[in-house]
C-alpha cells in the first residue's frame, strides 16, 4: 500500500489536500464496505454455516461478499471455528498475508472466547482475540449464516469509519462509535475539538 | 504524431479490456449464480451491475504485498507482461467492413501470436512469486498453452485456407455463410482450445482453486491481481470476438450499424458459453488434458485443414 | 490535520492485541534432502474439508508420498468429558463430527444406556432412526457435494448442499438448532416431533431420490468426472479392513459391512433396506456408495414413520430417569453405523456422577490413516479428490 | 453368533485363552497379561477377528489398562482384549504388524498416555504438537494454561 500511503501523506502535507483525501476515503470506503471478499478460515463446526452463508440458499454474493480461498486476494477474515495452539500459528500466518487493509470477524463463541471449550481443556486458545485484533464478534454455537451476513452489514458501517490516511485512522480510532452503540449520537458530538472525524 | 496515435490506441485498448472485464466478471457472477440457483450481486445498481464499480476501488486500493523471497522487479511487472499482448490482440480484430483498428496484412498471424506471449508472463510470475503452489500452476499454464497453441492455430489456418488471405479485413470480405457448416469442426476446436488458452474451466489446471489455491497468481494482491484477471477476461473477450468474426462471420451478417450489434451480440454468446462450460464442467487432469489436446484435437483439425483445402482449390 | 498524540489520552484508542503476543509457535518447517518437491497443502486449503496439513512429496504432479498431520482441531473433548456429569457431556458429543452431530449424540446415548442399564421407549428409538437416518443424508451431501467441488464442479455442491438444506430445516423445526442439535439424550430423545412434522419429512423423502438421481445423472454421468474418479485412489478389499477402514470407504472396496445390518442395533431388524457396495474401491465408487446409501435412508425413513403411528406421542423418555446418573462401575462400548463408518463411544464408569474415561472410536480418523496408502502414485490433482472421498471430518478426526 | 457361542468357539480353538474369557455389560472380556498380549492377538486374529476397531487406555493411577476392541466380519462379534501395565515402564507390544489399523491408534495413546509400543513402525505424537509436554489423558496431567470447571455439576 506504499503508493496510497505516499498519496495520503502528499495530500495531507498539501494545503486543501485534506478536502481531496476525505473524497479518496469516501470513494475507498464506500467501494471497501461493498466488497468485502472473505478469508473463509473455517475450522470447525461454525465452517458449515459459513458455508451455507455462501451458499444456494444464503447467497452472500448478494451483499457483494465472495470467499476467496486466497487470503492475498482478500479483506476480511472470517475465523468460523475453535482455534488451537496447534492451528493458532497458521491462523497468525495466513492472517499476515491478507493485505491491509484487513478486517476480522470472529464468528461463533469458540472464536470468540473458546465457548464450550473454555473449561478443562489443554489445546483451545480462549478466543481469536488472544492473537487477532476482532472487529466483529458473533455469538453462537453456531451463529445461523444470517448471523454472518448480519456482520457483513455491521462491519460496512465500520469500514465507513476508515481513512487510506494512517494518522486520521488512528485519530478517529478512539472516538469511534461502535455499530449498534445507543449512544451514538453523542459519541459522534463528544469528539474531541479540532478532529475531523 | 504517429507516436501518440499509438498511445491513444493503445490506451482505448486497455480502456476496452478493462471495461470489457468488469462487465465480464458482473456477468459471470451473474451467470454462475443462475446455475447455481442463487441471485449473484443485487445491492449496487439494478441487478448489481454495479459491484464491480465497488471491487475495483477496493482492490486499487489494498496493499500491494511483494513477499519477500520474490524476484522483485519480474514479481512486479509480470502481470504487465500477461496483460499487454492479450489487450494488443484486440487490435486485429475486424469490427467493421474493411476496418480493424491494425489493418494488417500478417493480421491473422498476429492475433495467433500475440496472445501465446502471455504465458512467458504467467511462468514469469509463477517462478518469481517463490512459491511451490504458484510454481506448479505455471509449469502447468505453460504445458497447457503451448500445446494448446497447435490446435488453435490448425483451426484458423482452415479458415485462412478458404479466404486467401492474412488480411483479417479481408478474410471478412471473402467470407460466405456456408463457411459455417464447412469449418464447423475447426470452430469447435478452435473453441475449446480457445478456452484452454485462457485457462479457464475446465481446463482451469494453473489456478486450480481445490488444488493449487489460486495457482500462479497466489502471491499478487490488489491491483497487480486484479490486472491477471483483467487479462483473463481480456483473453476471454478478445477469442470470442475473434471466434464471432472470422468463423461466425461477425459483421457481415446485416449492413451497417446492425452488422456490429450481430458481431457483438454473437461475441456476448460466446463468452456466456465459455462462462457456462466453466460452472458445469468439471476440471480435467494434467495428462488427460495433454491427451486431448494431441489425441484429439490437433487432428480433428487437421482434418478440418485438408476439408477447407480440398474445397479451397475445388473452388 | 490532527496529529496522533493530539488525541485525548482517556479517549487514545484501545491498544490493539500484539500480534506477537500470544502462542507464538514457529510452524514446522519440513527439512527435506531429495530431488523431490515438497508441497505443504494445508492446514487452511480450500479442498482439506477442514484443518488437515498434508505435506506432500512430489516428483512432477506424481505424489510419492502423502503424510497427512491431523491434530489441529484437537480440543480435548475426551478430557472434557472426564469433569462433566454424563448429561453434560452429550453436548460435547455434537461437536465431534459436526457434518452429522446426532451420530455422536446417539452413540454416546447407547454407551450410557448400555452402563446404566436403561431401556428407551421404542418410539424415541423410531425418532433416533428417523434423524439419524436424515442426518447420514445430510451428511453424504457434505461428501458428493465436494467430491465435486474437488474436481472443479462447483455448482454440484451447490445442488447436493440444497438437499443438506432441506434437512437442515427439518432438524431446525425438531430441536430449534441447526447444526449441533443435542437432541438424542441418554434415555430417549430431548423433543417429541412437532406437529405436522412428519408430513414434511414425507414430503422430503418423496423429493430425495429424484434428487438424488439427478445428482447421479450430471455428476456421476459427466465424462469428465468419471475420468477424473474412476481408477482413482483405489483400495482393496484387504487393505481395508486391515486398516480398519469402515462406512462407504470400506463398501466402495467391496467390503460388505455395515452395523446397521450385520450388528443390529435399535430397531433396525424392523426395516427392509439394502447396503450398496461397491466394487473397484475408487474414488468413483466410494462417492457413489453414498449417493445410494442416502437413497436407502429415504426408503428406511419411510417406514420407520409409518411404524411410528403404533406407539403413543409423548413417550419419548425412559422412565425413572434419574436426575443425576451414577451407573455402577464398569465399562461399556457401544457403536453405530454413521455417515463415516462405524463409530463408537467406549465409557468407563467408577460409580460417579461423572465418566472415569470417554474414548470415541471415531471412523474418520480410521479412514484418514488410509490416505498415504490410497494417494501414493497418483497426481497432486488426485490428492484432493483422494483426501475428499475419504470425507473425514476434523472435529471427529482430533476430537 | 452371540456371546456364548463365542465363548464355546474360542474355548475350543485355544483352550489356554478360555480361563481369561469373562462378559461384562454383555461384551465379551479377554484379560491377558502384558506379555502375553500380542500372542493373544495373533489368537484372536486367527480365529477369524480381522478388524481391529478400537485401540485405548484408561489410566487407573499405579497401572494404565489397556483396551483393544477387535471385531470379526465372518463371526458377527466383537471382543475386547484387555492388559495392564506398569504406570513407571508403560510399555507393550505393538499390533501394527496384525492389523495395520494398530498404525494411528497406537500413535494416538502414545500421544496421550505416554506408552511406548515396541515394534511400531513410526512412533511419533498424532495429535499433538512434536514438541507438547506431558500426555493429558493421564489423571495427574497438569498444564497452566488449563482453566478448572468450577464445581456446581
Amino acid at each position: 500500500m506504499a503508493g496510497v500511503d505516499d498519496l495520503a501523506k502528499a495530500l495531507e502535507s498539501t494545503p486543501g489536500g485534506g478536502i481531496i483525501l476525505t473524497s479518496i476515503d469516501a470513494i475507498a470506503d464506500w467501494a471497501r464496505g461493498y466488497s468485502l471478499w472473505m478469508m473463509p478460515m473455517g475450522t470447525a463446526c461454525c465452517a458449515m454455516e459459513l458455508i451455507a452463508a455462501s451458499f444456494s440458499k444464503f447467497d452472500f454474493d448478494r451483499h457483494g461478499s465472495i470467499p476467496r480461498p486466497d487470503p492475498r486476494h482478500t479483506d476480511v477474515m472470517v475465523v468460523a471455528g475453535t482455534i488451537t495452539h496447534k492451528m493458532a500459528p497458521a491462523v497468525k500466518r495466513l492472517w499476515a498475508q491478507m493485505p491491509d487493509p484487513k478486517w476480522c470477524i470472529a464468528m461463533g463463541n469458540c472464536a470468540v472466547s473458546g465457548g464450550i471449550f473454555y473449561y478443562d481443556t489443554y489445546s483451545v486458545v480462549r478466543g481469536v482475540d488472544e492473537f487477532l485484533p476482532v472487529d466483529i464478534y458473533i455469538a453462537g454455537c453456531p451463529p445461523r449464516p444470517e448471523s454472518l451476513q448480519d456482520a457483513i452489514l455491521r462491519l460496512r458501517e465500520k469500514v465507513r469509519a476508515e481513512s487510506i490516511s494512517p494518522s486520521r485512522v488512528r485519530a478517529v480510532e478512539g472516538v469511534l462509535p461502535l455499530p449498534g452503540d445507543p449512544l451514538r449520537g453523542e459519541t459522534a458530538d463528544a469528539a474531541p475539538e479540532g478532529s475531523d472525524v | 504524431m504517429t507516436f501518440l496515435w499509438g498511445l491513444l490506441w493503445g490506451l482505448a485498448a486497455v480502456m476496452f479490456i478493462a471495461g470489457g472485464a468488469v462487465i465480464g466478471v458482473w456477468w459471470e457472477r451473474k451467470v454462475a449464480a443462475r446455475i447455481q440457483m442463487r441471485l449473484g450481486p443485487q445491492q449496487l445498481g439494478p441487478a448489481g451491475v454495479l459491484q464491480m464499480i465497488a471491487d475495483v476501488p477496493k482492490l486499487l486500493f489494498k496493499e500491494d504485498i511483494v513477499p519477500d523471497n520474490a524476484d522483485k522487479p519480474i514479481f512486479r511487472y509480470a502481470p504487465m507482461a500477461v496483460f499487454a499482448p492479450i489487450a494488443m490482440s484486440v487490435a486485429v480484430i475486424p469490427f467493421w467492413a474493411g476496418w480493424a483498428p491494425l489493418d494488417s496484412t500478417v493480421g491473422m498471424v498476429f492475433y495467433l501470436a500475440f496472445p501465446s506471449i502471455g504465458v512467458l508472463g504467467i511462468l514469469l510470475s509463477a517462478w518469481s512469486s517463490h512459491n511451490t503452489l504458484a510454481t506448479i500452476g505455471g509449469m502447468r499454464a505453460a504445458a497447457q498453452m503451448v500445446s494448446y497453441e497447435v490446435p488453435r492455430s490448425l483451426a484458423v489456418l482452415s479458415v485462412i485456407v478458404l479466404a486467401g488471405s492474412l488480411q483479417p479485413t479481408e478474410v471478412m470480405d471473402a467470407w460466405q455463410w456456408w463457411w459455417i457448416p464447412l469449418t464447423f469442426v475447426g470452430f469447435v476446436v478452435y473453441f475449446i482450445a480457445s478456452i484452454a488458452e485462457m485457462n479457464r474451466g475446465p481446463f482451469d489446471l494453473p489456478e486450480a482453486e481445490s488444488e493449487l489455491v489460486a495457482g500462479y497468481f497466489s502471491d499478487y494482491s490488489g491491483f497487480r491481481w486484479a490486472i491477471f484477471m483483467m487479462g483473463e477476461y481480456g483473453a476471454l473477450i478478445s477469442a470470442s470476438l475473434f471466434g464471432a468474426a472470422v468463423f461466425l462471420g461477425g459483421y457481415r451478417w446485416l449492413p451497417g450499424v446492425a452488422g456490429l450489434a450481430v458481431f457483438l451480440v454473437l461475441a456476448m454468446v460466446l463468452i456466456t458459453a465459455v462462462m457456462w462450460i466453466k460452472w458445469t464442467f468439471p476440471r480435467l487432469r494434467q495428462d488427460q488434458l495433454m491427451t486431448f489436446c494431441w489425441t484429439v484435437l490437433t487432428p480433428l483439425a487437421i482434418v478440418q485443414l485438408v476439408v477447407a483445402g480440398v474445397v479451397a482449390l475445388w473452388l | 490535520m490532527i496529529e496522533p498524540q493530539d488525541t485525548p489520552t482517556d479517549q487514545a484508542a484501545p491498544a490493539l492485541p500484539d500480534l506477537d503476543c500470544a502462542p507464538d509457535v514457529v510452524m514446522p518447517e519440513v527439512i527435506y534432502e531429495g530431488d523431490n518437491t515438497i508441497v505443504n497443502i494445508g492446514p487452511s486449503h480450500p479442498s482439506t474439508h477442514g484443518v488437515c496439513r498434508v505435506i506432500v512429496e512430489l516428483d512432477g504432479e506424481i505424489v510419492r508420498h502423502a503424510e497427512p498431520v491431523i491434530g489441529h482441531l484437537h480440543r480435548g473433548i475426551e478430557k472434557m468429558a472426564e469433569n462433566r456429569t454424563y448429561l453434560q457431556v452429550v453436548p460435547l458429543t455434537d461437536r465431534l463430527d459436526y457434518v452429522g452431530s446426532m451420530y455422536a449424540n446417539w452413540a454416546y446415548c447407547r454407551a450410557v444406556e448400555r452402563l446404566a442399564g436403561i431401556r428407551v421407549p421404542e418410539r424415541a428409538e423410531y425418532i433416533r432412526v428417523i434423524v439419524c437416518e436424515l442426518q447420514r443424508i445430510a451428511s453424504h451431501m457434505m461428501a458428493i457435494g465436494p467430491a465435486g467441488a474437488d474436481t472443479g464442479a462447483t455448482s454440484a455442491f451447490m445442488y447436493t448442499f440444497w438437499q443438506r438444506e432441506l434437512v437442515v430445516d427439518l432438524f431446525e423445526s425438531l430441536c430449534g438448532a441447526r447444526l449441533t442439535y443435542n437432541y438424542v439424550r441418554p434415555g430417549g430423545v430431548s423433543f417429541d416431533l412437532p406437529d405436522g412434522w412428519i408430513e414434511k419429512c414425507r414430503e422430503f423423502v418423496a423429493q430425495h431420490p429424484a434428487a438424488m438421481l439427478e445428482i447421479d445423472r450430471f455428476l456421476f454421468g459427466n465424462v469428465i468426472f468419471r475420468a477424473r474418479t474412476k481408477g482413482i485412489g483405489v483400495l482393496d478389499a484387504d487393505d481395508a479392513v486391515s486398516w480398519g477402514a469402515s462406512g462407504p470407504v470400506a463398501r466402495g472396496s467391496g467390503v460388505d459391512w455395515d452395523l446397521r445390518r450385520d450388528d443390529p442395533y435399535s430397531v433396525y431388524p424392523r426395516f427392509d433396506f439394502s447396503i450398496p457396495v461397491g466394487d473397484n474401491g475408487d474414488v468413483y465408487d466410494r462417492t457413489r456408495v453414498r449417493l445410494w446409501e442416502a437413497i436407502e435412508s429415504c426408503r428406511i425413513i419411510g417406514q420407520a414413520l409409518d411404524g411410528l403411528a403404533e406407539f403413543e406421542p409423548g413417550t419419548i423418555k425412559a422412565d425413572g430417569m434419574p436426575r443425576l446418573l451414577a451407573p455402577r462401575p464398569g465399562d461399556a462400548y457401544d457403536h453405530i453405523e454413521s455417515a463415516r463408518g462405524s463409530l463408537g463411544v467406549y465409557l468407563v464408569s467408577d460409580g460417579s456422577v461423572r465418566p472415569y474415561r470417554m474414548k470415541v472410536r471415531s471412523p474418520a480418523f480410521c479412514n484418514l490413516a488410509l490416505l498415504p496408502l490410497v494417494s501414493e502414485g497418483y497426481t497432486l490433482s488426485d490428492l484432493v479428490v483422494i483426501l475428499g472421498s475419504l470425507d473425514p471430518v476434523f472435529g471427529e478426526v482430533d476430537r | 453368533m452371540d456371546i456364548t457361542e463365542l465363548r464355546e468357539h474360542l474355548c475350543g480353538q485355544y483352550p489356554d485363552l478360555c480361563p481369561l474369557f469373562s462378559i461384562e455389560f454383555g461384551d465379551g472380556v479377554l484379560l491377558v497379561t502384558s506379555d502375553r498380549l500380542h500372542a493373544a492377538a495373533r489368537d484372536l486374529k486367527d480365529l477369524g477377528f480381522d478388524r481391529l476397531g478400537m485401540v485405548t487406555a484408561v489410566d487407573f493411577g499405579e497401572e494404565f489398562e489397556l483396551v483393544y476392541r477387535l471385531q470379526s466380519r465372518e463371526m458377527r462379534a466383537g471382543i475386547f482384549v484387555k492388559t495392564r501395565v506398569p504406570r513407571d515402564e508403560p510399555r507393550i507390544d505393538s499390533v501394527n504388524d496384525l492389523w495395520a489399523a494398530a498404525n494411528w491408534q497406537e500413535r494416538e495413546v502414545y500421544d496421550m498416555f505416554g506408552i511406548v509400543f515396541d515394534g511400531h513402525p513410526d512412533l511419533r505424537r498424532i495429535l499433538l504438537t512434536d514438541d507438547w509436554v506431558g500426555y493429558p489423558l493421564r489423571k495427574d496431567y497438569e498444564n497452566p494454561t488449563i482453566i478448572r470447571r468450577p464445581d456446581y455439576l
